[in-house]
């Protein structure tokens, strides 16, 4: 078996022996519903690990995708309920804001980690400026799409593979994507074949902004209302994400697959640890405690490939 | 191959320089901007104080110190090179804040055992975190991130965010100054000199940056790699243990959230200071420039009344403009 | 008879002391009840960030696991409404309390922050009657209980006039943060003649004050075991007076015993008021007493309470 | 000239200077290429050979002088589209794929008309086709992640992409060094489409260090020295001893050889072993040959990781290591000349903890003038230098430890040909003094100065040879697993 088949075929596994975990804990989990409740507040979490798989891709690092679903979820709330065509303008906005934010990294040369800190208190000082305190109140559209129940299989699940599937289309099988790959692998060859780096470096952040804002407006779809710190906590979830899911730091090694089951694989994990009713105390610790277990795993399966010194 | 080459355009270096050339050469010192920075933001918050400048002076350099310890730990770390962050200093200052003053329980007498167990306590979190990074192969940042849950809830079993008061010997020494300069900044001073010692004239600096630019390198050269990354891990760890030590004297006991807002000022301070987040080229004088003005920043904003929102969007704003102004990283690998 | 219930508190937050103390009182109150078998179980959990999107999935794997109700202490009151709905629909009895949900089908066991936030300036009136300069310190920003309780203190400061705010700094409810924060704001301001606070905060502001060695003005605490008891040291040495006011933790035992009154089929109104725990010069010495050291003021409360609160509010 | 008159040049340089600060890479070239026409490219290391391809191919601008490409206006501009435009394709001397991709995605990154629906089917049977009409009998799974492949298979899916159609066909494809990690084999058919690609009307510049093949091939052999162009003949004009002339190249002098024979070493102290049977004595010079990619560096690699520990630094090193591929295994690119340079003796320099900057100066100076590291400043970064300076500071920085066994993987990459006999007789002198000596090298002469050889292939040891047999012939053999060569 080669490295990419291992690389997706390790989450996969570790979702299915959690999920394993969780019925045998929890049988009730498994019916229509038990999937959806299991499963439908992953999927915001689904779209923004993707979005920071855009980012990981061209081996930069986003650390503002938390406040920038957070001041999505804070304009979907507020000015695209009350005045639609200034919402969707103001977050398209936010989309060009991304691309711009790729571009000046390229441009300047800059440590991407440094520039999305910096962007991260400017997206969460716009969203505290928008929503002052927590409220406002999902589209209907927007609530009933993410509250309507397939036949079969339940909303949570369709929309997982959705993601997975366009961002696997995009990513990985069209033309557009494999130059964004390459831009991650040897951008120099790239160059070289006459591509822009700066044009493509900037097309991946305005995907990730897309993905981002399509999260924050799912999120708020299933929450039905928002606040400016909702989703913090998505900036940390996301790059654990989309490492769990077989994504590397550097080298263009990514996988749109992988990283929609690595944040479901989160979501469950903490349902898993929340049906094992341990105490309070150490819960929180339990939760660093399974991140360390599935990445362990996946490391000591990759172990195989030799001990050469990373370059 | 549009950017210009750097090696090309580097011009040699000359001697017996002219004053205008030895400015030139000053404005490009990395951390010049981080105190520029300091400097303006200071005059526009003294500009609106009625006692002058002085007591906002000493206070800055009474908050900055915390910042600068943390900040100090973490450039080490981030000298490492690219990936290389410590996530866990929040947890780290908790921890060891929480065990010193339980275990010392307001008795002056135990306050040597109080620091000996909070620096252990950062002892024995950074050997965890590099235990994560080199035997389970864990990419640093996702590593500190686990090892930061598992010590905030060690911290929270310990004491169950009970505030214990500390020694008031203690307090008085964290709350006071000597011939006017705050105690902790003096200990920040002190730290801050011993880094710059180790980063600018020992061998263990030297191996670090070296690591830094090219771990690779470093190790064909026979740097022993690990033992130099363990034990950056280690004194990032240690510091944050001393720092949660000196905030938890100061501020009247150890509280479960003390350090949360270090997690991104650690890093902030480091790049902001003009360390390179690529790696190989730190230095300790920006820490002190950028820690002091991260203080005023804020300062300034409330002394104009800006509200939460304006507040952070500013703080955002100049962040990326003192980066962007000092430049990316010129040599490119 | 609910003695075949089960019942879980779901807790966002346990970073603080006020928290920390919230799931003792919880620990104990229920543990005692379980024991005497009045539910069959009352199990506590805390996600591992004050996030609510993490809440929500919470509050979803308790509908999962089949609990009778649910008590909420929410991270945010419009955010957990989807997964609260669920838990409705699903049969299962909601009691949110201290940081309360909005949706309808929940129960609320609110504390009034406005008037918590209106209380402070109107004792600071009562003080000072000629006004002057107040520093207000915030919470976190784009949190309701900031917002609630700035809401009630801006009312407060409408009321009266003669005061103003000159400043507003945001302590994050932490005392490290807020004694940063009003240092760095000090310099630039007038003479202050009382301080407005969110909770948590006091004993920070005091620390900062202290140490700009200027007036101490009047600094209305929070109930902290280290806030009394500077207080109390304070008066002892100048006759310092102020008050402090917040809501005690153990409002989490009355949620569960609300939470087992409506599993019983007792008619409870939606919208339950619990005052919130208010230390005058009188009682400090009595409260301090009987605050554990390093925590905070706290009550626990009985069926009785409980009961009380309920017919209060049927009237 | 030998254009014929009435075809227009694919390709046409006029007075073309390229300058890298004060480093002239190319200084007043004037070059045409006419279609059909195989032109090969020979100059010794950093004579600008690559530089000329990168400005071919639109990836560097001119600093002055002027390029035409085809029937258009000479201009001092050109770009890399343009260049695609005009027919031209590259196949570079390090390889230059995406490693994350697989082949089939590889095409796209060069073929941008490669879009819309299917065309991942159509990037895989041209790639394939193109394959093996070139290379008939591989195996090639275009699928595969080119990361997953052999550096020879990699360079054969360059080659391929290099000469396949899409949009427009390539009229002239540049080979640098193409055959340099290709066996005989593979290099026979390629050179086999050379000739069929000239003779249907397409131009091929091919530059190799391997002259049989430039020979062999070319219809017009052009030498390049020092950024200029120096001789330039038709084919028949050079024989093997000619072209090495006029390259300047020392010719194998037998002094080396001579010097490894006269010095007895079978009952010195044997101080490296591996268990692959890889052995050195104590003064002795250790060769490893073999083509490029077979080993040899992993093999350096496992003995400088397996002789020195991650955990304790030392004063007195068993091995110092100097590197060939510098970016990657031995340049600190923020560092002055000064640091790079004392790196591993720094802890015989420290008191303490600390380092005694006094010593520490004194030994980079020192260092300075017995290797000619040619700076005004030691204080200058070391990106400054030329890379030949810059691997005399990874020579001073391995030498002026006290460790008795050196390893050199292919330490003499861009090292111009004066300080290359320096650092010849430093070895020679430091040997002689008892200093092991393990040395990689791609360059058979100076394999031949070695006492002892280890032939590598595939990742083993093919052959080792002593003495006497340590010949050109010898090595090719073992490298390509012929009975004798030519
Ligand atoms: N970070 C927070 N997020 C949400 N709610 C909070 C947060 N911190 C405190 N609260 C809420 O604010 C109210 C007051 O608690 P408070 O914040 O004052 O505790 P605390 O002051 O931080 O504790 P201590 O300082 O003693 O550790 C309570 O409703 C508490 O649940
Ligand atoms: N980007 C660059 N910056 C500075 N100098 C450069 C650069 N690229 C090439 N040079 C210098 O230009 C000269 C010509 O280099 P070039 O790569 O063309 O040599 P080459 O003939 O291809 O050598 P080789 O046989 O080793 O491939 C060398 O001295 C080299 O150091
Ligand atoms: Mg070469
Ligand atoms: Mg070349």
């Amino acid at each position: 078996m080669n490295r990419d088949q291992l690389r997706i075929l390790l989450p996969v596994v570790s979702l299915a022996v959690l999920l394993a975990a969780v019925f045998w804990l929890q049988p009730r989990a498994m019916s229509y519903l038990g999937l959806n409740l299991l499963f439908n507040l992953a999927v915001p979490i689904a779209l923004a690990t993707v979005a920071q798989m855009m980012i990981i891709m061209v081996n930069d690092l986003d650390l503002s995708i938390g406040t920038f679903v957070s001041f999505v979820a804070c304009v979907t709330a507020t000015l695209v309920q009350t005045d639609p065509l200034l919402g969707y303008l103001v977050l398209a906005a936010g989309i060009a804001g991304y691309a711009a934010v790729g571009a000046l990294i390229h441009l300047r040369n800059l440590p991407a980690i440094v520039v999305t800190l910096g962007m991260s208190f400017v997206w969460g000082g716009l969203a505290v400026l928008i929503l002052p305190s927590p409220g406002g109140a999902s589209p209907e559209w927007l609530r009933s799409l993410m509250t309507v129940k397939p036949p079969l299989v339940p909303m949570a699940i369709v929309a997982s593979v959705l993601i997975a599937v366009v961002s696997h289309l995009l990513i990985r099988r069209s033309s557009f994507g494999v130059v964004l790959r390459g831009v991650g692998g040897n951008p120099a060859s790239v160059e070289r074949a006459g591509w822009s780096v700066l044009k493509a470096r900037a097309a991946a952040y305005a995907l990730a902004g897309l993905f981002g804002t399509l999260s924050g407006m799912t999120l708020v779809g299933l929450t039905t209302a928002a606040d400016a710190n909702i989703a913090l906590r998505y900036t940390l979830l996301s790059i654990a994400g989309v490492i769990l899911g077989g994504g590397e730091f550097t080298g263009g090694r990514v996988s749109p697959v992988g990283a929609v089951i690595g944040a479901l694989t989160l979501a469950l994990a903490s349902s898993f640890l929340s049906f094992m009713r341990l105490s309070p105390d150490w819960q929180i610790g339990a939760q660093g405690g399974i991140l360390i277990l599935v990445l362990a795993v996946r490391l000591l399966v990759g172990r195989g490939r030799g001990r050469r010194l990373a370059a | 191959m549009t950017r210009p080459d750097s090696s090309a355009t580097h011009p040699p270096h000359r001697h017996g320089d002219t004053p205008v050339t030895s400015l030139l050469t000053f404005l490009r010192k990395p951390w010049l901007w981080a105190f520029i920075a300091a400097a303006v933001t200071f005059a526009a918050t003294a500009a609106v104080t009625q006692a002058g400048g002085f007591g906002l002076g000493m206070t800055a350099l009474t908050f900055a110190a915390f910042s600068v310890l943390v900040g100090i730990g973490q450039m080490f770390v981030i000298t490492l090179g690219p990936g290389n962050t410590d996530l866990s200093i929040p947890a780290t200052m908790t921890l060891a804040g929480t065990l010193a003053l339980k275990a010392m329980a307001g008795d002056p007498a135990l306050i040597p055992l109080g620091l000996a167990i909070a620096l252990a306590s950062g002892l024995g979190v950074g050997v965890l975190n590099y235990a994560l990074i080199r035997l389970l192969s864990i990419p640093p940042i996702i590593a500190t991130l686990s090892a930061s849950f598992l010590i905030q809830s060690a911290a929270i079993w310990s004491n169950r965010g009970l505030r214990v008061k500390p020694p008031q010997a203690l307090a008085d020494f964290a709350t006071g100054s000597a011939l006017g300069v705050p105690n902790v900044a003096v200990v920040a001073v002190v730290v801050a000199a011993l880094a710059w010692v180790v980063l600018e004239r020992a061998l263990a600096g030297r191996r670090v940056l070296a690591i830094g630019q090219n771990l690779r390198a470093a190790r064909l050269a026979g740097v022993p790699v690990d033992a130099v990354r363990f034990a950056t891990y280690v004194s990032c760890a240690v510091l944050a243990g001393l720092a949660g030590f000196l905030l938890a004297s100061f501020s009247g006991g150890a509280a479960l959230n003390m350090g949360q807002e270090y997690l991104l000022m650690s890093i902030a301070v480091v790049v902001i200071g003009g360390s390179s987040i690529a790696g190989g080229n730190s230095n300790v004088p920006g820490i002190w420039g950028a820690s002091l003005f991260m203080f005023l920043i804020v300062s300034m904003l409330n002394s104009y009344g800006a509200g939460a929102g304006v507040r952070m969007i500013l703080t955002g704003v100049i962040i990326i403009a003192i980066v962007a102004a000092a430049g990316g990283r010129k040599v490119s690998r | 008879d609910t003695s075949g219930k089960s019942i879980a508190l779901s807790n966002n937050y346990a970073g603080n002391s006020w928290r920390q103390a919230m799931l003792e009182s919880w620990e104990t109150v229920t543990g005692k009840a379980v024991e005497d078998g009045i539910v069959s179980a009352a199990d506590a959990f805390t996600t591992a960030e004050n996030q609510a999107t993490e809440q929500a999935a919470q509050i979803q794997n308790m509908i999962l696991q089949g609990y009778d109700a649910i008590v909420i202490d929410a991270a945010s009151p419009t955010a957990l409404n989807g997964a609260v709905k669920e838990a409705c629909d699903a049969g299962i009895i909601v009691i949110s309390f201290d940081g309360i949900v909005t949706e309808p089908c929940a129960w609320r066991i609110a504390v009034d922050f406005r008037e918590m936030g209106r209380q402070q300036v109107e004792y600071l009136a009562s003080r000072l009657p000629g006004g002057g300069n107040l520093l207000e310190i915030r919470g976190l920003a784009g949190v309701f209980v900031d917002d609630e309780i700035h809401a009630g203190i801006a009312a407060g400061v409408q009321e009266h006039p003669d005061f103003k705010i000159s400043a507003a700094v945001n302590g994050d409810w932490a005392q490290d943060v807020a004694q940063k924060a009003v240092a760095g704001v000090l310099p630039s301001l007038p003479e202050i003649v009382g301080v407005v606070t969110q909770g948590g905060d006091g004993y920070g502001a005091a620390q900062a004050f202290a140490a700009s060695g200027r007036d101490m003005p009047i600094i209305v605490m929070g109930n902290r075991h280290d806030e009394l008891e500077w207080w109390k040291k304070a008066h002892e040495e100048n006759g310092y007076e102020t008050m402090s006011l917040s809501i005690a933790p153990g409002v989490s035992t009355l949620a569960f015993w609300v939470a087992q009154q409506v599993l019983d089929g007792a008619d409870v109104p939606k919208d339950l008021t619990v005052p919130f725990l208010k230390v005058t010069q009188g009682d400090l010495e009595e409260v301090l007493a009987s605050t554990q050291a390093g925590g905070v003021a706290n009550v626990d409360y009985t069926l009785d309470d409980a009961k009380a609160v309920i017919s209060d509010a049927a009237q | 000239m030998t254009i014929p008159p009435d075809t227009t040049p694919v390709v046409a340089l006029e007075n073309a200077r390229k300058l890298f600060g004060a480093v002239r890479a190319l200084d007043g070239v004037t070059l045409a290429i006419a279609p059909g026409e195989c032109l090969g490219l020979v100059g010794h290391n950093g004579a600008g050979k690559s530089t000329l391809v990168n400005l071919v191919n639109g990836g560097l601008n001119l600093t002055e002088g002027t390029i035409r490409l085809g029937d258009g206006a000479p201009s001092p501009e050109t770009s890399i589209a343009a260049a695609r435009a005009g027919g031209v394709r590259c196949v570079f001397q390090e390889l230059s794929l995406c490693p994350n991709l697989t082949v089939t995605e590889n095409v796209r990154i060069p073929h941008r008309a490669l879009k819309g629906r299917g065309w991942r089917g159509r990037a895989r049977s041209i790639v394939a086709e193109k394959l093996a009409e070139i290379f008939p009998g591989h195996a090639i799974d275009p699928g595969a992640a080119v990361g997953a492949l052999s550096i020879a298979e990699r360079q054969m899916v360059e080659i391929a992409i290099a000469f396949s159609v899409f949009d427009e066909a390539p009229r002239l494809v540049i080979l640098d060094e193409p055959t340099s990690s290709l066996d005989a084999g593979l290099a026979e058919q390629l050179l086999s489409h050379v000739r069929r690609f000239c003779a249907a009307g397409g131009a091929i510049i091919f530059i190799s260090h391997m002259l049989g093949e430039i020979l062999d091939i070319a219809s017009r052999i052009v030498v390049m020295k020092d950024g200029r162009i120096t001789e330039e003949r038709a084919r028949g004009g050079f024989d093997r001893q000619g072209l090495v002339d006029a390259m300047g190249h020392v010719a194998a002098e037998g002094g080396g050889a001579a010097h490894a024979q006269a010095r007895d070493l079978a009952t010195a102290q044997i101080v490296i072993e591996t268990p692959d049977g890889l052995k050195a004595r104590r003064g002795e010079i250790v060769g490893l040959a073999g083509l490029g990619g077979h080993g040899q560096a992993e093999a350096l690699e496992q003995i400088c990781l397996g002789n020195s520990s991650s955990w304790r630094g030392t004063r007195s090193p068993k091995v110092a290591f100097v590197a060939g591929d510098r970016a990657r295994d031995g340049i600190f690119p923020v560092w002055s000349i000064l640091r790079n340079a004392t790196l591993s003796r720094l802890p015989a320099l420290t008191r303490r903890g600390l380092v005694d900057a006094g010593a520490e100066e004194e030994l980079a100076a020192d260092w300075r003038r017995r290797i000619g590291i040619r700076t005004d400043d030691l204080d200058n970064p070391i990106l400054s230098l030329s890379g030949g300076n810059q691997q005399k500071v990874l020579f001073a920085r391995a030498l002026a430890t006290s460790a008795p066994v050196v390893l050199m993987d292919d330490p003499m990459r861009g090292v111009d040909v004066g300080t290359k006999r320096d650092v010849y007789d430093m070895i020679r002198a430091e040997a002689a003094g008892g200093r092991t000596f393990i040395w990689y090298s791609t360059e058979t002469e100076e394999v031949c100065q070695c006492d002892r050889v280890y032939v590598f292939r595939l990742g083993r040891i093919a052959a080792e040879l002593t003495g006497a047999d340590i010949t050109e012939e010898n090595i090719l053999a073992a490298s390509f697993e012929m009975e004798a060569a030519e």
